[in-house]
């Protein structure tokens, strides 16, 4: 069914009813609690893993395939936002035009500077991406402000066009919608002791994640996808057997703009406010430190690594010295004091240090980032004699 | 006319002369060997063939078109497959991946976004990919890693995905070399067997005579850039000229 | 933060559909309240968004510093500060209509999509029922323009750009900080006493909102005493070397370099700048000289003995001697071992006159608290006799020329107060060209 | 013309920082064949050297002074630089004025030692991973120090000044007869340059003429023969790993007064100093530091009112398009040599 194996078809089946449930399951403290902190289930940091989760995919299908690393891919989710943005102003506060706009756009951009960047492979591929990416955030920045609003950035005021929709009644900006259901409408649930945010924009981005996810899978599975690694293996050998690798690199490059652009769009219709910080090269990083921390390569290693980013950043960034004491306060207070110095530097605003150590600890010593970390556990678990024979014969796109 | 033929080619690298005047006439479905000591422009000659160095002078025709500054991707797309001297494959895909590819490409042609379409689904390409690797019994191995086989294995699952794409002109680079003797031996029958199909062209550039005696319809003897002979092997076998050349290597 | 109450209405509920057996789907209620964030047990929380990185994180560490005092006062901790002078008297440390006063508050790293993410979370996963705080009138607008969609107030931090009150006002947003149009009216006649009326000057302008306006405002402003305006080069906020936009300066003729630049961005500008050489030059047969039309203690401190001798404006200063000012200055001293900056003391009155307004209008409803607040007039905050204009959400107070001090006696002295400029010198009509375009729309309480 | 020369000098000390980081980050490529991504931090870590020395001078002795009121009218405390009571008060007034050039001594050892750690303990196990781990592992490892830096520093910018001998500015013009201020170039910024002049000809000479840098020169153009005639090239690597510290770690102390230090600095630096090193040529020391230079100048000539107005937003992108142009045209850079990084 939907062109994917039995096996194929289960796990997007369950990562469907995962982001289904996600409000329920990302909230598993209850309020007041001393761990309610660690709940995520609110609608902001959903929507964003959910968003970033499409971003690290659509990057795997050009680095995890291909093992070309662009350092510039923030640049796509930069033009997919002002795309959606612009679509705001001008033609409808409904987001379907454009996260179209900001998909297509995401690809045109990405036609163009793949063209040019993938003559140059290895190291030089990644600069000139770097370049281009960079030289975009510097001109939205900077002169191209009456488009991209620069410094303040851009988004939908009151005296906007907006063609398609009626005239907006006693000066309020419409609420960005997807056929008149807002993005912001959010159905609470007050459930033993616990909120759960049921809420629209959540379920349009998990949504399309899902999608998104479904036709990632569809790709690595597809002949395309197939070439694609082969790529990655054997550019020369690929060259001698007849297939020509710059269209097919070329595709990848504009697939992964593609879903960048959308995960921009999306970004700007959740909250219709585009800066220019999102096309730096630190946001293009960012998601190849997703990709790797989850898994290069792997289906399900983007999401994860984009959801524990985001959480960290979110979660992990508000343990302030106060929370820290609490949790250690069953510790002599000389204990307690010396534990919260040493965690005192990872957490709150020093949850980049944590990322970075494990960043190195990936690199290091998980290749294969989670994915291979949770491999390996469940191997150690498991122990049985035919693991090994089969581990060998898996195929890498688990 | 033959199938490939090679008019007045020169290469010069710097002051080194690798060809000088070099002729060539590959008839239809024979097997072609061209041998010589080392140094002699074998693989110049090849590389020439496959359009990855475009000789100065010169022309190289297949099947009645030039293949000069042609890209490597279309000369295979024209008929011609490559065997190289250490076995190109693609490592980290497994065995039955390593000969979709080529059956892909033999049908989809350089490019072709199929990227939701299922390999799986794709039956006539997979019973294609059954077939090559069951004839050269791979079948077993077909989940493996092609990185993990071994080097006689590399070499044949080379040879399949090659032979796969069902080209018009095969080119073997060393094909034996550093095999152990009973490999040497398969690889030969199982060159023979394709050969004995009588639709498939080869050049073979070889060193170990045993290879070249047992499969050849016509060798070409190349020494410093030039041809020095061309005869059917048993020709070869006393001739002088060919003595000489070789007489410089011991190892011969 | 304790949301100890919160737990107890949780377990209440619980109880109470538990013990209705196995009666009905009612066990899944929707929440309704009647704004957003609607606070419904003994706490409730404001977030502060600041920025602790970036160009202005000097001036985010200070409010920072600022909305905990405010927020300890609130809850009838320390000493109680501006409480005891602040004109109005509701405020008595027993929290905000009974309700001890929480707060988080988060990383806007000066960029104005941080500040949003930011705002979003402490919305959405703390509910935060006010939001305060920023340094740059980037995050500020975009601050404003969220709480204006979801329903919240927000009292702006420190932001000085014309556009704030002008053509992005909002009907939730509120101001205290003064603006750049103020700076450059109560400025203006002080450079010509100073340096005359003929003078040429060089616009160096921070690219976004607050650059433009202030720097349209000074040129207005010194155009009408007569001087001229060479040039206006925009340099991206994100930069640190100025040298390229500097080294011009001195043979375009002009011999006053204006520097519309703020936080770290003034303080490697005016480095930059004096390591050229600028002050000591002579150009047109004049002294050349060096105006910041917006200067904060922070600033000074960060650019040392370079800030000696440049004038510029402030909305507020530690060394002023009303009964406010001393007691914010008392307060905050003792807790931090320095004296506020005019970031702090905004942010501080910004969270009281917050406060004030809820106890007023004795409910934490958006709508109500707008109504509290629009047209209300108070003093004892420092700044004297202040209203909130209705007609923009603007305060309309006295505000301060200062300059760079010349021989400083300690660490701290490092402004002196050259000239209060009454109220009156700087108020404008709401529809001065400089802010029109806007509409402050209808108040929303958000659900 | 005036301005012409004016930008020229003003590209000369931007070009200097780009110069000394691309140098340092092709002496490790080309020796150890290591892509760097960590190599901003080190320029960021030895700018944190001077910090922390004007810090360590400026350690007080606090006494209390009844006879002056503090802001809050209490008792004002008086600080007295330890520094001041040793030396007396003038010269130690005198060494704390001079803490950025003097924080050069601190950095050289500072920096020798965080290269050779970084090298042993990290990088050495890379050198036959592919170039997307080692980008990789660096970065990772940018990320962690300039955290560090952050926790203990904070996040923002330490102002730290030259020595007050050295504000102020020259006029060139004056000299080349153009009217006073037409020209004008600061002391510091001088310094600077000839700073780095003097850095790059120490190593070049080091490289050319000791027999250590002729083993190290062997080595970058074939490491294996050079290891088959016995001698050691894995520990000579390592000290030019410390040396290429050191660089970058010396360019950042000298810098302070030009920018204030910041944790952000190195990731600021090191795009762009990536982006010199693939136009001079991945691997070539001319090559980085001509790029290094002309970049640097270009950049500063784009920033020019009048070249704005034609092109707008020029300065902005200048470097980028010249890479990009660069990397098409002449896909080794300018001076680059063959077979480096290329697949």
């Amino acid at each position: 069914m939907l062109g994917l194996g039995k096996k194929d078809l289960t796990f997007l089946l369950i990562v469907l009813l995962l982001t289904l449930a996600a409000p329920i399951l990302l909230n598993p403290f209850a309020e007041g609690s001393a761990m309610a902190q660690f709940n995520a289930g609110y609608p902001d940091l959903m929507q964003r893993i959910a968003i970033f989760a499409i971003f690290a995919v659509g990057f795997n299908i050009l680095f995890g395939l291909t093992g070309y690393l662009s350092f510039g891919h923030a640049a796509f989710i930069g033009i997919g936002s002002y795309a959606m943005v612009w679509m705001l102003k001008l033609l409808t506060m409904n987001i379907l035009p454009g996260l179209i706009l900001a998909t297509l756009m995401g690809g045109a951009f990405a036609l163009l500077i793949g063209f040019v960047s993938l003559r140059r492979s290895g190291i030089y591929f990644s600069i000139l991406t770097l370049a281009f990416a960079q030289m975009s955030f510097n001109m939205a920045y900077s002169v191209l402000t009456p488009i991209t609003g620069g410094e303040n950035g851009l988004g939908p005021a009151l005296g906007d066009p907006r063609v398609l929709d009626a005239a907006a009644a006693n000066g309020t900006i419409p609420e960005v919608n997807l056929f008149g259901l807002s993005m912001r409408a959010t159905y609470e649930l007050d459930l033993a002791g616990r909120v759960f945010q049921f809420n629209a924009g959540y379920y349009v981005c998990g949504l399309l994640s899902v999608f998104m996810f479904y036709l990632a899978l569809r790709l690595f599975r597809s002949p395309f996808g197939m070439m694609l690694r082969a790529i990655k293996c054997n550019q020369h050998r690929l060259n001698y057997t007849g297939l020509h690798s710059r269209p097919y690199m070329l595709s990848a490059f504009v697939i992964s703009g593609m879903y960048a652009g959308l995960a921009g769009g999306l970004m700007a219709a959740m909250d219709p406010l585009a800066g220019a910080d999102r096309m730096q090269w630190q946001a293009s990083g960012e998601v190849v430190l997703m990709v790797i921390l989850g898994g290069v390569g792997t289906m399900l290693g983007p999401v994860l690594g984009a959801g524990f980013i985001k959480y960290c950043e979110n979660i992990f960034s508000k343990i302030n010295d106060h929370v820290l004491h609490e949790w250690f306060s069953i510790f002599p207070k000389w204990l307690e004091n010396l534990l919260v110095t040493i965690v005192h530097p990872f957490v709150g605003q020093g949850w980049h240090l944590t990322l970075g150590v494990l960043f190195m600890l990936v690199v290091i010593f998980l290749p294969g980032g989670l994915i291979e970390g949770g491999q390996r556990i469940g191997r150690l678990i498991r122990r049985k004699p035919d693991a090994k024979g089969k581990a060998a014969a898996t195929t890498p796109a688990e | 006319m033959g199938i490939l033929e090679v008019k007045g080619v020169n290469k010069r690298f710097g002051g080194l002369r690798a060809l000088s005047d070099v002729n060539l006439s590959v008839q239809q479905n024979t097997c072609h060997a061209i041998i010589g000591p080392n140094g002699a422009g074998k693989s110049t000659l090849l590389n020439c063939l496959v359009g990855k160095l475009i000789p100065d002078t010169g022309s190289v025709l297949f099947d009645g078109q030039s293949v000069l500054g042609r890209k490597p991707h279309e000369i295979n797309q024209m008929g011609i497959s490559r065997v190289f001297q250490t076995p190109e494959i693609f490592a980290e895909l497994t065995v039955l991946e390593n000969v979709l590819i080529p059956c892909f490409a033999k049908r989809d042609g350089a490019y072709r976004l199929h990227a939701f379409e299922t390999v799986a689904a794709e039956r006539d390409i997979n019973a294609q990919a059954e077939q090559m690797l069951r004839d050269v019994k791979m079948w077993e191995k077909r989940d493996m890693h092609a990185g993990s086989l071994s080097r006689g294995d590399k070499r044949r699952l080379e040879m399949a995905m090659c032979l796969s794409q069902r080209p018009k002109l095969l080119l073997l680079d060393e094909p034996t070399a550093g095999m152990a003797r009973a490999d040497t031996n398969n690889t030969i029958d199982l060159l023979k067997e394709i050969k004995g199909r009588g639709d498939i062209t080869m050049v073979i550039i070889e060193h170990d005579m045993h290879v070249v005696f047992s499969l050849a319809d016509r060798i070409t003897v190349l020494a410093q850039g030039t041809p020095l002979v061309e005869d059917t092997p048993d020709n070869i076998k006393g001739h002088p000229k060919v003595k000489e050349a070789y007489l410089g290597e011991a190892a011969h | 933060m304790s949301k100890l109450e919160l737990t107890r209405r949780g377990l209440l509920r619980t109880g109470a559909v538990a013990g209705a057996g196995l009666a009905m789907p009612t066990v899944f209620a929707s929440r309704a309240s009647a704004f957003t964030n609607e606070p419904k047990g003994g706490v409730v929380t404001l977030g502060f968004t600041i920025p602790l990185t970036g160009p202005y994180a000097d001036e985010g560490n200070d409010e920072l510093k600022a909305f905990q005092l405010a927020v300890k006062h609130l809850n009838g901790e320390g000493d109680g500060g501006m409480l005891s002078t602040f004109s109005s008297k509701t405020l008595t440390g027993a929290g905000i209509l009974g309700k001890k006063v929480a707060f988080v508050s988060g990383d806007t790293q000066t960029k104005p999509d941080t500040a949003r993410a930011t705002a979003k979370s402490m919305i959405e996963k703390d509910g935060a029922v006010m939001i305060s705080g920023c340094s740059s009138s980037a995050e500020a607008v975009a601050l404003q323009s969220l709480c204006q969609e979801a329903g919240l107030i927000y009292m702006v931090g420190l932001s000085h750009s014309n556009d704030t009150t002008g053509k992005d006002k909002k009907r939730n947003g509120f101001r205290h900080f003064f603006n750049a149009y103020m700076s450059a009216a109560a400025l203006a006649p002080v450079l010509k006493d100073m340096y005359g009326a003929d003078r040429a000057a060089y616009h160096l302008t921070a690219d976004y909102t607050w650059g433009w306006t202030q720097q349209a405002s000074m040129q207005a402003a010194t155009e009408a005493i007569g001087w001229k305006t060479v040039a206006n080069v925009l340099t991206p906020l994100a930069s640190t070397d100025f040298s390229s936009y500097i080294a011009p300066v001195l043979n375009s003729g002009a011999d006053v370099l204006i520097l519309n630049h703020y936080g770290a961005n003034m303080v490697n500008s005016l480095t930059q700048a004096v390591q050229f050489g600028l002050k000591d030059k002579m150009v047109n047969g004049k002294q050349f000289q060096i105006v910041v039309p917006l200067i904060s203690e922070l600033m000074a401190k960060g650019a040392g003995p370079n800030i000696r001798d440049i004038p510029g404006s402030s909305n507020w200063n530690w060394k002023l001697q009303d009964a406010g000012t001393k007691a914010f200055v008392q307060s905050y001293g003792k807790e931090y071992g320095a004296p506020p900056s005019q970031a702090a003391q905004t942010c501080y009155a910004q969270v009281l006159l917050y406060a004030d307004a809820v106890a007023r209008a004795k409910s934490f409803n958006p709508c109500a608290v707008v109504e509290a607040l629009e047209g209300y007039k108070f003093d004892g905050l420092g700044n004297g006799p202040t209203e909130y204009r209705a007609a923009d959400h603007q305060c309309f107070k006295d505000c301060l020329v200062v300059k760079g001090k010349d021989k400083p006696d300690n660490e701290f002295d490092t402004l002196e107060i050259v000239q209060v400029t009454p109220t009156a010198q700087v108020t404008y009509a709401p529809d001065n060209k400089m802010f029109a375009g806007g509409d402050l729309g209808q108040c929303n309480p958000g659900a | 013309m005036d301005a012409l020369i004016l930008q020229t000098l003003n590209g000369l000390d931007k070009g200097s920082a780009y110069a000394l980081i691309a140098l340092g980050l092709t002496l490790i490529f080309g020796t150890l064949g290591v892509v760097n991504f960590a190599h901003g931090t080190l320029f960021m870590i030895g700018a944190f050297c001077a910090v922390t020395l004007q810090r360590l001078l400026s350690l007080s002795q606090v006494t209390i002074d009844p006879t002056k009121k503090d802001f809050l009218g209490n008792a004002l405390k008086v600080k007295t630089p330890y520094i001041e009571a040793w030396f007396g008060k003038d010269a130690g007034a005198a060494i704390v004025n001079w803490s950025v050039p003097l924080s050069i001594l601190l950095a050289i050892p500072v920096m020798l030692v965080v290269g050779f750690v970084m090298e042993r303990g990290l990088i050495k196990h890379f050198y036959k991973r592919p170039h997307a781990d080692q980008i990789l592992v660096t970065f990772g490892l940018a990320i962690v120090l300039q955290e560090v830096i952050k926790y203990y520093f904070g996040a923002n910018p330490i102002p730290t000044a030259a020595p007050t001998d050295f504000a102020g500015s020259i006029d060139f013009g004056v000299w080349m007869g153009f009217p006073p201020n037409d020209i004008i170039y600061p002391y510091w910024r001088m310094v600077y340059f000839l700073f780095s002049v003097v850095v790059i000809g120490a190593v070049f000479a080091f490289l050319q003429f000791t027999t250590f840098g002729m083993v190290v020169r062997a080595g970058m153009a074939d490491r294996e023969t050079v290891g088959l005639l016995g001698i050691n090239i894995d520990r000579r690597f390592t000290i030019m790993f410390g040396i290429a510290a050191v660089v970058a770690g010396t360019a950042g102390a000298m810098y302070t007064p030009i920018n204030s230090p910041a944790f952000t600095m190195g990731m600021n630096f090191l795009v762009l100093s990536f982006v010199v090193v693939v136009v001079g040529g991945m691997g070539s020391l001319p090559g980085a530091v001509l790029s290094g230079f002309l970049l640097g100048i270009l950049e500063s000539y784009a920033s020019m009112n009048w070249i704005k107005d034609v092109i707008p937003g020029i300065d902005q992108i200048i470097i980028y398009v010249i890479a990009i142009i660069v990397l098409l045209t002449r896909p080794r850079g300018l001076m680059g040599r063959k077979g480096v990084m290329e697949d």
